[in-house]
């Protein structure tokens, strides 16, 4: 009963949202969608499985880069191209693995800006994926079957169904084994490999399905902007802007990211777009002090702080309630 | 009386912001120009202070646009422009990855796009129908530098030996060596050693150290402005200065290049689109400097001179479209033809192609001679001879 | 490539590997006590580049002979960014601190442009500029007195630490900070210190570097990834760590560039870096 | 032959030797327990059965199997349960979800698994906690969530290091009734244990170290007369 | 008095771990607190010391009102609190742990001779002087982390679980050098699961239960309480 009463307006708000805004805030809207997914796609290892990666652009560029490459070399139809950079992201993943997952906690995360540091280095200087000039996507084959169009709804349905799937597998992992499993990893590594579970092993697996969605994220990136270049798909402030939308939600939590995501980007664009054409640094000024207000505020994230708040509530009508039949029995005795 | 809306995308904060606020002022002027009136610029076209005769006066109205030098920013951002802000035409975005997105996004709207100083050659390759560039590419600029050096053997046989090129390692830079190194061989030119820098580097040193292993005579430098900065002075610090530096652009017509680093900036050559000493052939150069000086206290640099012609350019063609629908506006652009002394720019006028670039553009070569922009090439426009070689450091008063 | 030329790098590499360290020393620091990895570090070290400059260029006062005002400042607003933020953040998870530093970062830079212009600035003919040759190494005056001042800094951060009462109750705070309290150590005031060194660190590396290096408002970006490195290379909270592993940086970056090309010069020393932490992930001095 | 043998196992530390040939054996279904002094390599000798660290001699087998160097995971899978000293709870968890996680080595099926992890609360007097947060718990509750949850993997041996610290007498007497519970169960226990009122009376043997080295091993009876342990350990 | 504590009330977050405790230590006094897990002893000794704050009631020091006094400050009037699970810091040395113990003490040039007098009390730090805390066996910790306390030159020595984790023939040691720091005029609350040895020494006693005070009096007539005997020892 209580999920459909959720359920229903989130349902209806999407159908309706495309209907009644224009395509500028219905680009927004795709921005957040994208931000979004990206956001749970990263909270797969750096929220549950308690890995903080800061290179999760390379699996974000990977995919732009495969499908795109695929794309303009081979003439690769794009549905099978973003499948592809999922699969070449999944490769990296395994070699980003091996090499920082036996670092721990800011040492595997600075590691993971180094990797994904010279990912970005290759790409600058590989010639055959265009190097620092970029690749363009060709505009000339359109259409659902070429994932190409001259108008923004059909970029709506394609974020909102990454992200539907996205959160999908999130929920699906969360709810299986492997939710308990990353959760252990996170809490205690040592008790859980007392109780059997290869971490490196299932670090490996956060980390590869992480990537294979990012992945995918970059080749909706790659499709819908059409021009790639190591600068916009590879940096490491994009790295971190996945992590933050995470963590301004709430990490470890299926809905954080999103809620996170419609923040952080409602935060940029609005600050940017009221204040970004005077010239002086005025939305980044604004932009900042709102983040940091939130990081300072609502340390867990927005969706982190409402959860602890209903469950302290509960906690405290638990231990009153207690405290009141250890006062009876306490009386008791003394009668 | 009515408004017609453009849209402008410039980097206003982040790494870009530098450029972005010159790029600003030069557009504040046009428009005001255009709106107000100025005094003592006849021939610079609607300066009669009108605004845009054919649509009744209507005032031209800049809704400014910060792109942060980001890809997807830039496009977000002409989408709303287009969409809320409902601007007829949009001008912009000096990075050339952000022009490639943001007129991607006008080309799908179907709103006209004009670049006034993306120098990326692949911009106009794209067989885009709204998408026109007024300032020369990249493929042009090292023609240019090119064809400096082989009319320089012709007239003064001055013939550099070894050739070497120090590029960033962005878009832009490696777009020029890959031009640089297709064309070389068309000039006879032994291009001997190709850097490649990252350009938020710390440090130059081991740049300048394989240059000086190369001992070249000749330096092909592409540098934005902390790195031509630090490049500079790390060729004082370790000693080494080929017979020239032939730079292009970017950092080296900063105005904080020559502010910054004084007379160890001397006898540079670097390629540029405009310098004031042209104004002895075009009094409106230093007609409309003048303006600009008076009211921000800098002079026009190749960047803000190009965007202000961008700007008028558009102006133009809206006028004389006497309409704001964008297909209007379009055909207008499409049928651009002015002549080189309406412009601000050394170039023999503007008219697009098939492709949307100017035809008429060119580039010149300016030697920084006692903290000035001296034109040297094309010979016919020079204010002053090349000086070749440059005194070496010791040999500098 | 000729001995010369090897020679002149190798003592260049080791003079900008001193700014790393230097920069490196306030960032480990700052880490070393709190555990927070602070992203705006390299705003610091502009700020410490704009007040150079700017009393260079209102007062004409040498940046050598500010450095220790400059130092003052930047202590001053380390401590008070203490004060007015971190501290509401120290027991906050490691991933909003990421956050919360992030954001001075990006505000920093903004109000850095909204004060100052994004122009690029510098200071032109201090006291400090020319080169002089030692034994046929031509160095840059202003690199030299730089890298001296880094290794006075370092020894005067190394012996605080490592000889006073204070730098023991610092390390005591780091390492527990409840049972440092039960010592009778005020946590808050060496959070503020360690705040207030770690930023005056950046700043002594400002002051010196705007000497030689171009000053504007992202000028922190080309730092901040090498100064991650060397930290994380020398082992997080090590001081005498970053140090070295400034100078392996710097050396490392400058040698690799000449012999392998320039263009892969980071890309060298993320190797090496991630090729370290491989056979010691707590870095070459940190602790297990 | 025993379940659990260990052979001539040392382990060093840089020059430091914490364990030096140390052998005894544990067979299945029994109670031993480890004694010694502070120091003594109690600690070091669990993690190296329990795989944390490698041996630096000896080999340890498991029903004949040799699970020497092998890492806490396999030891795991092996058949090794283990505590720790200090309890290590999955603190974003409930008390069931901590079981739970450990169950799932056996089965991924979540649903199984909550089963079985409710049958080990209640094995471990728990069941009231089960939704609770684990954070939530005391130290002692969680130490015993500890052992509820290294029985989860239904090892063949469970290793406990201290479990009973920090207990008053009578709650001393419930950790053994659970040992005993356990033991029924035919799981044999390896104990490191302080609390000797903890210990001696349920133990088949106990195996004495100190300075690293075995000084004795025997019944309960037999170690408590032995005059090197009271010298080094009991003290008079 | 040297501590009185009164009607204390402690909050964990929102939950409420102690709920009205009052208890007194008179100076010279060893005085034990025991109790079952979790009812709130290791609480209330932390709320002393200052790293709880005080949701209710009062506490106060040799007739000075602490409770709202920050930890740090606490600790020159002369109050040192052996924290439960020992909390060195393990990656300082023996000496540099036992040197910050001294942290607040004014008169450094004895500093020195203490360290001497613990590194004799405790023999087994002398032979680890120069090794990390960290490093060392539980036991071993236990010792350094009293050691440590001494260092402060308490007037109130708080200890919270000593004899935990501790070789029984270090417990009786334990239990000495409390007896023996006591006759040297230092008052002792004594936070204790070995509830005989603790009431043993002590020369008063109080029991908590769910974060009250239930019962008090003299060490022996605790320990001869049936209710005790039952409900703690089993008996
Ligand atoms: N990782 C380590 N590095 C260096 N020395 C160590 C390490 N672990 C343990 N030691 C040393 O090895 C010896 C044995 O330690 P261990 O923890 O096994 O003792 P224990 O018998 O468990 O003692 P306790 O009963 O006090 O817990 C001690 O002297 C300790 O200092
Ligand atoms: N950090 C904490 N967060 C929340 N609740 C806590 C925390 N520490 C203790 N509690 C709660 O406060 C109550 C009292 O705990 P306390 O540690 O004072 O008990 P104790 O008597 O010292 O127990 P033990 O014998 O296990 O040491 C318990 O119910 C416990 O769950
Ligand atoms: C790199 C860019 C700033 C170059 C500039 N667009 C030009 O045409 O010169
Ligand atoms: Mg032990
Ligand atoms: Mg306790």
């Amino acid at each position: 009963m209580k999920p459909l009463l959720f359920l229903l307006p989130a349902i209806a708000a999407v159908l309706v949202v495309p209907a009644v805004v224009d395509a500028s805030h219905l680009n927004t809207v795709i921005l957040v969608l994208m931000a979004a997914q990206l956001g749970v796609s990263w909270n797969l290892v750096g929220g549950y499985a308690g890995q903080v990666s800061l290179g999760h652009a390379a699996f974000y560029g990977l995919g732009a880069y495969t499908s795109t490459v695929l794309l303009i070399n081979f003439g690769l139809n794009p549905w099978l191209g973003v499948l592809a950079g999922g699969v070449v992201a999944v490769l990296l993943s395994l070699a980003f693995g091996w090499s920082c997952f036996r670092l721990k906690g800011h040492y595997f995360a600075m590691a993971t800006i180094a990797v994904a540091e010279l990912v970005q280095i290759f790409f600058t200087e590989w010639e055959y994926g265009g190097a620092a000039v970029g690749l363009y996507v060709p505009m000339d084959k359109q259409g659902w079957l070429w994932m190409n169009f001259a108008t923004k709804l059909p970029y709506y349905w394609l974020a909102l169904g990454l992200l539907l799937l996205t959160l999908a597998a999130n929920w699906w992992i969360e709810r299986s084994y492997l939710g308990y499993y990353f959760r252990a990893i996170k809490d205690e590594p040592d008790a859980a490999r007392s109780i059997g579970i290869n971490i490196a092993r299932y670090k490996q697996v956060a980390l590869s399905v992480s990537a294979f969605f990012t992945a995918l994220g970059g080749s909706l990136y790659a499709q819908k902007e059409l021009y790639i270049d190591p600068n916009s798909v590879l940096s490491t402030a994009l790295s971190v802007k996945m992590a933050l939308v995470a963590i301004l939600g709430g990490v470890g939590t299926l809905f954080g990211p999103v809620v996170g995501a419609v923040i952080l980007t409602s935060i940029e664009e609005f600050s940017r777009i009221l204040f970004g054409g005077s010239g002086r640094g005025t939305d980044v000024i604004i932009y900042a002090s709102l983040i940091i207000g939130v990081a300072v505020f609502y340390p867990t994230g927005i969706l982190g702080w409402w959860t602890a708040r209903k469950e302290r509530r509960a906690a405290r009508a638990d231990a009153s309630r207690q405290m009141a039949a250890h006062a009876a029995s306490a009386s008791k005795e003394a009668a | 009386q009515q408004e017609v809306k453009i849209g402008v995308l410039y980097p206003l904060t982040g790494p870009g912001a530098a450029v972005g606020a010159e790029l600003r002022s030069a557009l504040e002027l046009a428009a005001d120009i255009i709106n107000n009136g100025a005094p003592g610029v006849p021939e610079l076209p609607l300066s009669a202070g009108k605004g845009l005769p054919n649509l009744k006066g209507a005032k031209i109205k800049l809704v400014f646009a910060d792109h942060q030098a980001n890809p997807q920013t830039g496009a977000s951002e002409a989408e709303r422009l287009i969409t809320q802000e409902k601007v007829v035409a949009l001008v912009g975005a000096y990075n050339s990855a952000v022009t490639a997105t943001a007129s991607q996004i006008a080309e799908r709207a179907g709103v006209p796009f004009l670049n006034p100083e993306s120098s990326s050659a692949s911009l106009t390759q794209r067989n885009f129908k709204w998408f026109f560039r007024t300032t020369p590419h990249d493929d042009l600029f090292v023609h240019n530098a090119f064809e400096f050096l082989k009319e320089l053997e012709a007239k003064k046989g001055i013939k550099p030996a070894v050739v070497a090129s120090l590029n960033e390692n962005g878009l832009w830079g490696t777009e020029t060596t890959k031009l640089q190194t297709k064309l070389a061989p068309e000039y006879k030119l032994n291009i001997a050693k190709q850097v490649m820098y990252p350009a938020k580097t710390t440090q130059l040193t081991s740049e300048v150290q394989t240059l000086k292993a190369a001992n070249p005579n000749l330096v092909l430098q592409s540098s934005y402005t902390a790195d031509a900065i630090l490049s500079i002075k790390t060729y004082k610090e370790l000693g080494f200065l080929p017979d020239m530096i032939l730079a292009n652009n970017a950092g080296f017509t900063d105005t904080d290049f020559v502010k910054t680093l004084g007379k160890d900036a001397d006898y540079v050559i670097t390629r540029e689109v405009w310098a004031l000493d042209l104004a002895s052939r075009n009094p409106l150069i230093k007609q409309v400097n003048d303006l600009f000086n008076s009211r921000y206290k800098i002079n026009f640099t190749g960047n803000s001179s190009r965007t202000f012609t961008g700007l008028m350019v558009m102006a133009d063609a809206i006028n004389r479209a006497g309409s704001t629908e964008p297909e209007a506006i379009r055909q207008a652009l499409v049928a651009t033809d002015m002549p080189g002394n309406k412009l601000i720019m050394p170039w023999k006028g503007v008219k697009f192609d098939a492709t949307g670039q100017n035809t008429l553009g060119q580039g010149i070569l300016t030697q920084i001679i006692d903290g000035k922009y001296h034109t040297v090439w094309p010979f016919n426009l020079a204010s002053r001879e090349v000086v070749w070689p440059m005194p070496k450091w010791d040999q500098r008063k | 490539m000729t001995t010369d030329i090897l020679l002149q790098t190798l003592a260049s590499g080791i003079l900008i590997g001193l700014i790393y360290a230097l920069v490196a020393i306030g960032l480990t620091m700052i880490f070393g006590v709190m555990d927070i990895v602070n992203f705006a570090h390299g705003e610091f070290l502009m700020l410490g580049m704009y007040s150079a400059f700017w009393m260079f260029s209102l007062y004409a006062l040498d940046p050598l002979l500010t450095l220790p005002l400059t130092v003052l400042m930047l202590f001053a607003f380390g401590v008070l960014l203490y004060k007015l933020v971190i501290v509401r953040i120290v027991n906050a998870p490691m991933l909003s601190q990421i956050f919360t530093t992030f954001g001075i970062m990006i505000l920093l830079r903004g109000v850095a442009q909204f004060l100052w212009k994004p122009d690029f600035r510098s200071i032109e003919n201090s006291s400090v500029s020319g080169s002089v040759k030692l034994v046929g190494i031509q160095l840059g005056t202003p690199q030299l007195v730089a890298g001296l001042g880094a290794i006075v800094v370092t020894g005067l951060v190394y012996f605080f630490l490592n000889r006073t009462r204070l730098g023991a109750a610092l390390e005591a705070t780091a390492s527990d900070k409840e049972a440092a309290r039960l010592m009778g150590i005020d946590s808050h005031k060496m959070f503020s210190l360690a705040w207030g060194i770690g930023a005056a660190c950046a700043g002594a590396a400002g002051g010196l570097l705007a000497t030689f290096f171009p000053i504007f408002p992202d000028v922190g970006a080309s730092f901040i990834l090498l100064a991650f490195v060397v930290v994380n290379l020398g082992g997080f909270g090590s001081v005498t760590g970053a140090f070295w592993a400034g100078i392996l940086v710097g050396v490392i970056e400058v040698m690799g560039g000449l012999l392998l090309g320039p263009q892969y010069k980071t890309a060298i020393v993320l190797v090496l870096f991630l090729g370290v932490l491989m056979f010691r992930p707590q870095g070459l001095m940190g602790k297990a | 032959m025993s379940l659990l043998q260990v052979n001539q196992v040392s382990k060093r530390f840089g020059g430091l030797t914490a364990n030096q040939d140390v052998s005894f054996s544990v067979d299945a279904g029994t109670v031993v327990g480890l004694i010694g002094p502070n120091g003594a390599g109690k600690t070091t000798m669990f993690n190296c059965v329990a795989g944390y660290y490698v041996p630096s001699a000896g080999s340890i087998t498991l029903d004949g199997r040799s699970i020497g160097g092998l890492p806490p995971e396999a030891c795991a899978r092996a058949g090794v349960g283990r505590t720790f000293q200090v309890a290590r709870t999955f603190t974003s968890m409930t008390a069931c979800e901590n079981v739970m996680a450990a169950a799932m080595l056996l089965q991924h099926n979540v649903a199984k698994a909550r089963k079985a992890a409710m049958e080990w609360l209640a094995f471990a007097n728990l069941q009231r906690f089960a939704d609770k947060p684990a954070a939530s718990m005391t130290i002692s509750e969680q130490r015993r969530l500890a052992v509820a949850r290294a029985l989860a993997i239904e090892p063949k041996i469970l290793l406990m290091d201290e479990v009973m610290a920090g207990l008053n007498p009578s709650e001393v007497r419930e950790a053994v009734d659970v040992v005993l519970k356990i033991r029924d169960r035919g799981i044999a226990c390896l104990i490191v244990e302080h609390v000797l009122e903890g210990i001696m009376p349920i133990a088949d043997k106990i195996v004495v170290l100190d300075r690293g080295m075995k000084i004795a091993e025997g019944t309960p009876q037999q170690v408590s007369n032995d005059p090197a342990v009271l010298t080094a350990y009991l003290g008079d | 008095m040297m501590l009185e504590i009164t009607n204390l009330k402690v909050c964990y977050d929102d939950v409420l771990a102690i709920s009205d405790v009052s208890l007194k230590v008179e100076p010279g006094k060893i005085v034990a607190m025991v109790g079952g897990n979790g009812n709130g002893k290791s609480t209330t000794l932390r709320a002393v010391a200052g790293l709880n704050a005080a949701a209710a009631g009062s506490i106060s020091f040799n007739g000075q009102a602490i409770h709202r006094m920050p930890a740090h400050q606490r600790v020159p009037l002369g109050l040192s609190l052996v924290p439960e699970g020992r909390r060195l810091f393990p990656g300082l040395t023996v000496l540099r742990n036992l040197e910050l113990g001294a942290y607040t003490r004014q008169d450094k040039h004895e500093v020195q001779n203490s360290t001497e007098e613990m590194l004799a009390l405790f023999p087994i730090l002398k032979e680890r002087a120069t090794q990390l805390a960290g490093t060392m066996s539980g036991g071993e910790q236990q010792m350094l982390a009293i050691a440590r306390g001494l260092m402060a030159r308490p007037k109130l020595l708080m200890l919270d679980e000593p004899s935990w984790g501790i070789a029984p023939k270090f417990v009786t040691k334990v239990l000495d050098v409390i007896q023996q720091v006591n006759a040297t005029g230092v008052s002792i609350l004594l936070v204790e699961q070995n509830l005989q040895k603790a009431l043993g020494i002590a020369h008063y006693g109080y029991v908590i239960q769910t974060g009250r005070i239930v019962m008090q009096g003299t060490g022996q007539d605790l320990l001869n309480d049936e209710r005790v005997k039952k409900a703690y020892l089993g008996l």
